[in-house]
């Protein structure tokens, strides 16, 4: 039964049953040379490219991975000039025509990674092989990105990082073929620490509760190093295990630490559960050294928010967008997400939908889909209207420079989504660093001989 | 029946693995599974399952802990890569030493117990190792992100052979795409070779029989201990060995790879294909490691496109209770298929060709308990 | 250092209960039943939902839309009137309030169908399977719980309140004449706690007291006399299977204000009961009161910083090493009989 | 008392809790000969029997076989020695063929009590199959022999059992009531079939029950009741020592 996908019609395939809807998904990947294409993974050569959306369906992040993809979907109906546009109309400068990209009309693919580096890879790797996927993008760990970054490089696809706020992601780990829309955990440091001190004082004993792995541990030196500045005290560092559920045992000894902050170093279900047992404990009833006391979790988005119902009110955190913010590129998203879906988007799907706008844009200004190209034009790309502000592809380390926002639970949300309120929005020149302070190498361009 | 080395029917079971191994990039073709990447993990995971089974199967053993070993062979594997050489070979040997040192010691202690107990040693065990892999051992694991090759890796022997290049390789043959499939099948072909030879060996009859009658074995005159144990550490480094090989395919080893989940999941393959025979294990594994990969694929623009000959509110109906089984609700399926297949089919699919294999040939054959006792010579 | 010692001695016995409830179920049914129950953490779940379902059930709004007025997505205000208020005044707010508690009320009843429902259409087949077989079913089935409840609910957590009263911390330690404000434990855990303590009792207090209890023990021990003696025990077993599911739900509504629970809580608390059974001796039921205190008390004193200064990483690892160390030790866990799942 | 005393069970006491489940036994068995323990219920035969082969430690006393001290050693030691023992409920591999169930043993005499032969055949094992198929033969097992084991009938069962230790060509053989719960007529091809192998020059204890099976096999028999031995000689000094009449046969013959 073998047969070349490459002679049959669509008809056909849709009648050999489960072999056709597997086979529909997937492009040619028998290259047919012309003399205008360069050779490399997965040139596109039919009327059609594909993306490979490589999202958390299951486990934890499900919620995350279910949004991301909604925006995804959005994303490339916006392209091929579906709906209302979208962000396409306030991108600037923007080289998207609204016809596909470079004329070809964008499919996507998906693939569950389970939040699972391993897994992950291997989805990619699917999307790459099977399905021909000019690009790979999503993601809602950094332990994800990194991997599946690496293996883009090798493979020289380009990958379009979702949800990952770790320093290493374009810092020791950063890859040519990698790029960051989301900011990072020194940004939230740098941007939550005035805030900070403006509303807590310079004199403040901080507690840190910190996931015991890599993103918790630099979200730690971050804060760290952005409290210490402002004059604060850091009692104790303590580090929690991954999935611990209950975080009693670690809360305890908080009570009679002589800390008068707890920062919560924790994300997704662990910042849910830390912070709504925190609360139970009592200690934001409690003055400590004369002051009352406060939590802070640096890292919030408005799911986890969701999460912790109640418990979030009041509490400064940082997130990288936000639905409720009144610039027009922001206001468009929101309304075009809403429209489709009925609720506003979260920033895993912002950041999901911007990513794959700036890639198919980076393709048209490029005029080809070879990844050396592509990367060049995606490299100190500057934009805006994209929700954040003007913001810079920062050639150097592939991170997206642009303002972050210190958000805040709301007291009174007016309805289910409106769990956070932005404080203040830190403008990109206060949250600039130097590329070179995380090390790491981004590599060769030139794409791997292989796939 | 009289050449030594291998029996008739043996050889036949033999050379029809190897041959459905070889051939399944044309088989796997309309499953849309035949691409190498999925067709290594089939090998990989078969390789797993394999070793799995003949602590499980033949010994009777239920480890919950086997994920241990397969973290253990794919870290040893990465260090290979950055320590010494790029070379496939050294990492292999490497993995399957220290995960074989790693599961005589965890076994040593575990199979001090037997039945639930030993299943709870094992699962200890190794959470043990994933928790501390993620965070304390992150030196040596990198926790969270996973071990990764980097270009600033020593790789003392490829330095002192002046050779060059970022990819694991076969005596200089890179290992990518089909290739590195047929270096996966090659192994998974020469462990289903042993695991055959030690099933049909007196050291596999024992295996057998400390699972059937553990107090018989003991006034017959054995040692069972160090026999489990044997049977312990050959899965252990089966597991090494797969662990490897999962890293040469792609170099990185992350700690997730060692969680319950993940020796859960070598358990239900072997169940899901058939405790104790050769092939259901690693049938199990493919079942399990194609719905994760293709099933969990299927969204709703492909389910759109398959019914698109149905007429619109069908084809919309259709695809709404579809989608509830596949893509994101690939784990739905799945566990139905788990439920239904040890209510009807308790030996697993094995028992089910089995089954299937008797009632074809129930009325052609009436006494076909013949074969068998036929005298050996 | 003394309060910090005690006041983690505190947060042990917090912990111990609450591991006890939440493997008590589990115990039950490898005591009487002899079924390793992977499914067990999907039930714990199930009774959570039942507490979900309850407190969305109550907070039932009259949607009126208002076409006027657009929100920033786009989609018209919706106007919500609470309907439970509107209905039952005063009373109605007292169930708001009370949402978790009250919704035992709703848990009970479900959780004894589910159960039902589960040991006769499935797990009764499974009796005389070899626990291979039970793993896989009851494993199949809990991802067929938790796929449901996914797509009924999705994937994020859903808080559940405290009721108002129940709030914050109470300060114990000037309860037992200490200086105010240094021992002070969440209301909501003090409450856990003793919940814990009577559901245990009172499992405890049916099987050794009633004569239900006394023909399911002697049902454990030899089957098939007590089967010839004219007394349906399979009848008995299924109640039993129910009793569990119940006891597993109850454990599960009461924690949902400590754990926002979603589809996937299940299986994150399926090895920790798996481990307290193990580790208190399969099917003793005393054995997993002692084990849960064990196992709380050590986790809580491990991770204190001191202690991990000393051995690094050792809170993550504490509650399996006491696994190790007391089965190496104890056969058969602390009060495990001889022969039972050893096999 | 002769020289040729093999196995010899010295001043041994076993106590559980404070109960005297054996006190003072001194037991001394023959080379070659049929030794027959009888008792009523409760009187300790059993518990004797697994202290020979230690599957209980003696309170107090030893066991020497042979001049070796069996006390303290584990089960499978004490089989290598040349100890086979058949159960009361027979202890087989239900799960494996009757011939494998027999090759086995035959494989542990041969092979000592680990090896890890994984690289040969069992069909390649042509010598212990030839040997394990005589065995069948003899206890007329041998069209049964492709059957799994599981599906025997409790006689058959049995007489596979007793092939397991025949096998092995055990210098002690201990019978736990070979024929308990068998009809009458199996009872008797089993009393023929051990007399058959008592020609073998192997020494064996029974434990058992019917007086008939013991009258017919037993050159010396030792009676056992509330853990001390009360009488012990030749079967017919025994059958007359109004002592055991009164203890065990009571009053009825």
């Amino acid at each position: 039964m073998t047969y070349s996908r490459k002679g049959m019609s669509r008809r056909t395939l849709i009648k050999t049953g489960l072999a056709g809807v597997l086979a529909t998904g997937v492009s040619p990947m028998i290259f047919t040379r012309g003399a205008w294409a360069q050779e490399f993974c997965n040139n596109p050569t039919g009327d059609t490219v594909t993306i490979g959306l490589n999202l958390p369906l299951s486990g934890a992040y499900a919620e995350e991975g279910a949004d991301e993809q909604k925006a995804y979907q959005l994303a490339v109906q916006h392209l091929n000039g579906e709906g209302d546009g979208g962000l396409i109309n306030v991108l600037t400068p923007s080289a998207l025509k609204g016809n596909g990209v470079l004329g070809k009309k964008v499919a996507f693919v998906t693939s569950d990674s389970q939040t699972k580096a391993d897994v992950a890879r291997a989805g990619a790797t699917r999307m790459i092989e099977r399905d021909g996927a000019i690009m790979i993008t999503g993601g809602s760990s950094s332990a994800e990105a990194v991997a599946v970054q690496g293996l883009c490089q090798e493979m020289g696809v380009i990958f379009m990082a979702g949800l990952t706020h770790s320093n290493d992601t374009t810092g020791k780990d950063k890859k040519r073929y990698g790029f960051r829309h989301f900011f990072n955990a020194y940004q939230s440091g740098i941007a939550l620490g005035p805030v900070l001190g403006q509303e807590y004082g310079a004199d403040r004993r901080a507690y840190h509760l910190t996931a015991d792995y890599t993103w918790g541990w630099t979200q730690e030196e971050s804060i760290k190093a952005a409290t210490e500045a402002l004059g604060w005290e850091t009692v104790q560092a303590v580090r929690t295990p991954l999935g611990a559920a209950d975080f009693s045992q670690y809360l305890t000894p908080v009570l009679n630490s002589g800390a008068d902050v707890l920062i919560l170093n924790h994300y997704g279900n662990d910042m849910v559960n830390s912070l709504t047992q925190a609360v139970q404990f009592g200690l934001r009833d409690r003055q400590a050294n004369g002051k009352t006391f406060e939590i802070v979790t640096p890292l919030i988005s408005e799911l986890m928010a969701k999460g912790a119902g109640e418990n979030v009110k009041g509490i400064f955190g940082t997130s990288n967008w936000h639905w409720n913010l009144q610039d027009p590129g922001t206001v468009a998203f929101t309304k075009s997400f809403g429209a489709a879906y009925g609720s506003p988007p979260s920033q895993a799907a912002h950041t999901a939908y911007v990513q794959t706008l700036l890639y198919a844009d980076a393709v048209e200004r490029a005029g080809t889909f070879y990844p050396p190209e592509v990367i060049k034009a995606l490299e100190g790309f500057e934009f805006d209207g994209m929700g954040n502000g003007a913001t810079l592809y920062r050639a150097d380390d592939h991170q997206c420079m642009k303002s972050v926002l210190v958000v805040r639970g709301n007291e009174s949300p007016t309805s289910q989504f409106d769990v956070l309120n932005v404080v203040r929005e830190v403008p990109r020149e206060e949250v600039d660093y130097d590329p070179t302070i995380f090390g790491g190498e981004l590599g060769p361009a030139e794409p791997a001989p292989m796939c | 029946m009289n050449t030594a080395l291998i029996s008739r029917n043996d050889l036949l079971l033999f050379l029809g693995f190897t041959i459905a191994v070889l051939a399944m990039p044309i088989w796997l073709q309309p499953f849309g599974a035949a691409y190498p990447d999925l067709m290594q993990r089939f090998a990989i995971y078969g390789i797993f399952a394999l070793g799995f089974n003949i602590l499980f199967g033949l010994t009777g053993y239920l480890s919950f802990g086997h994920a241990a070993f397969f973290g253990v062979g794919s870290y040893a594997a990465v260090w290979s890569f950055k320590l010494l050489t790029m070379d496939a070979v050294p990492a292999l040997v490497f993995a399957v030493v220290i995960a074989g040192l790693f599961a005589l010691v965890i076994g040593y202690v575990s199979l001090r117990r037997s039945g639930i107990y030993f299943s709870i040693l094992t699962l200890a065990f190794a959470q043990m190792s994933y928790n501390l892999a993620y965070s304390v051992l992150t030196p040596i694991t990198n926790g969270e992100t996973g071990l990764q090759l980097t270009l600033a890796d020593p790789r003392h022997l490829d330095r002192m052979m002046g050779v060059t290049g970022g990819s694991p390789t076969l005596f200089g043959q890179p290992l990518f795409g089909y290739a590195g499939f047929y270096f996966c099948a090659g192994l998974l072909i020469v462990a289903f070779f042993i695991a055959q030879r030690i099933t049909g060996s007196p050291f596999g009859m024992m295996l057998k029989a400390i699972k059937s009658n553990q107090t018989r074995m003991h006034y017959t005159g054995f040692n069972t201990r160090p026999y489990a144990l044997a049977a312990f550490v050959i899965s252990g480094m089966y597991a090494g060995l797969a662990g490897a090989m999962l890293a040469i395919t792609d170099p990185l080893a992350g700690a997730e790879r060692m969680q319950w989940t993940a020796s859960g999941e070598v358990v239900l393959m072997t169940i899901l294909g058939g405790v104790g025979t050769l092939v259901g294990p690693v049938l199990g594994a493919w079942i399990i490691k194609y719905f994760e990969n293709i099933f969990s694929a299927f969204n709703e623009g492909i389910l759109h496109r398959t019914f698109a000959f149905l007429p619109d509110g069908v084809e919309d109906v259709v695809v709404t209770v579809t989608s509830k089984f596949v893509g994101e609700g690939w784990h739905l399926t799945l566990g139905l298929v788990f439920v239904l297949i040890v209510v009807f089919l308790p030996g697993g699919i094995m028992e089910g060709v089995r089954r299937l294999f008797n009632w074809a040939r129930r009325p052609a054959s009436v006494g076909r308990a013949s074969p068998r006792t036929q005298p050996a010579e | 250092m003394f309060e910090v010692i005690l006041l983690q001695f505190v947060n042990g016995l917090d912990k111990g209960g609450a591991y006890a409830l939440i493997a008590l179920g589990l115990t039950l049914v490898f005591g009487t039943l002899g079924v390793v129950n992977f499914a067990h953490g999907a039930l714990f779940m199930l009774g959570a939902f039942c507490a979900v379902t309850f407190q969305k059930l109550i907070t039932l709004e009259t949607v009126t839309v208002d076409p006027t007025q657009l929100s920033p997505w786009g989609t018209p205000v919706e106007v919500r009137e609470p309907l439970v208020q509107a209905w039952l005044g005063d009373f109605g707010a007292v169930l708001v309030n009370y949402s978790v508690p009250f919704s035992l009320l709703l848990a009970i009843p479900v959780m004894l169908i589910v159960g039902i429902v589960m040991e006769r259409g499935l797990i009764k087949h499974f009796y005389k399977r070899p626990h291979a077989e039970q793993i896989l079913v009851t494993f199949g089935l809990a991802i067929v719980l938790q796929e449901i409840v996914k797509a009924i609910f999705g994937a994020n957590p859903i808080p559940q309140p405290v009721p108002a009263d129940l709030r914050g911390a109470a300060d114990i330690g000037a309860m037992i004449g200490l200086t105010p404000g240094i021992i002070t434990y969440p209301i909501w855990r003090l409450v856990y706690f003793l919940f814990s303590a009577v559901v245990i009792a009172a499992v405890f207090a049916f099987l050794r007291f009633t004569t239900f209890g006394m023909v399911v023990r002697a049902g454990m021990a030899d089957r098939e006399t007590v089967g010839l003696l004219g007394i349906n025990i399979d009848r008995r077993f299924t109640i039993m299977f129910g009793l569990a599911a119940v006891v597993a739900g109850m454990a599960g509504v009461m924690y949902t204000p400590l754990l926002p629970p979603n589809y996937h809580l299940g299986m994150d608390f399926l090895v920790l009961s798996f481990v307290v059974v193990v580790v208190g001796g399969m099917g003793s039921l005393p054995g997993a009161v002692a084990a849960g205190f064990l196992l709380g008390i050590l986790q809580s004193f491990a991770s204190m910083t001191q202690v991990k200064a000393l051995v690094p990483g050792i809170d993550q690892i504490i509650i399996y090493l006491v696994a190790v160390v007391v089965l190496l030790v104890r056969p058969r866990g602390l009060m495990g009989r001889r022969g039972v799942m050893e096999a | 008392m002769t020289d040729n005393v093999v196995l010899h069970v010295a001043d041994v006491h076993k106590n559980f809790a404070g109960l005297h489940a054996l006190s003072d036994i001194d037991l001394s068995v023959e080379e070659g000969q049929t030794h027959a323990i009888i008792g009523p219920n409760g009187a300790g035969k059993s518990t004797l029997l697994n202290v020979i082969v230690g599957r209980l430690a003696p309170s107090r006393g030893a066991v020497i076989f042979d001049g070796m001290v069996l006390t303290g050693r584990k089960p499978y030691e004490i089989n290598q020695i040349g100890i086979a023992r058949v159960f009361q409920t027979p202890e087989i591999f239900p799960d494996l063929t009757v011939l494998h169930n027999v090759m086995i043993p035959a494989l542990s005499k041969r092979d000592g009590p680990f090896r890890l032969n994984m690289m040969r055949t069992l069909d390649s094992e042509t010598a212990i199959r030839q040997e394990a198929e005589d065995i069948l033969a003899d206890v007329g097992l041998h069209e049964r022999r492709t059957t799994h084991a599981g599906a025997l009938s409790r006689g058959d069962k049995r007489r596979m059992e007793l092939a397991m230790c025949l096998i092995q060509k055990p210098r002690l053989l201990l019978l736990d009531e070979p024929t308990a719960g068998m009809s009458r007529h199996d009872t008797n091809t089993t009393i023929e079939l051990l007399k058959k192998i008592k020609s073998r020059g192997m020494t064996k204890v029974i434990i058992e029950h019917d007086m008939h099976v013991v009258f017919s096999l037993a050159d010396r028999i030792s009676v056992l009741a509330g853990g001390r031995i009360i009488a012990e000689g030749l079967p017919d000094a025994v059958r007359g020592d109004p002592r055991v009449r009164e203890a065990y046969l009571g009053g009825a013959h």
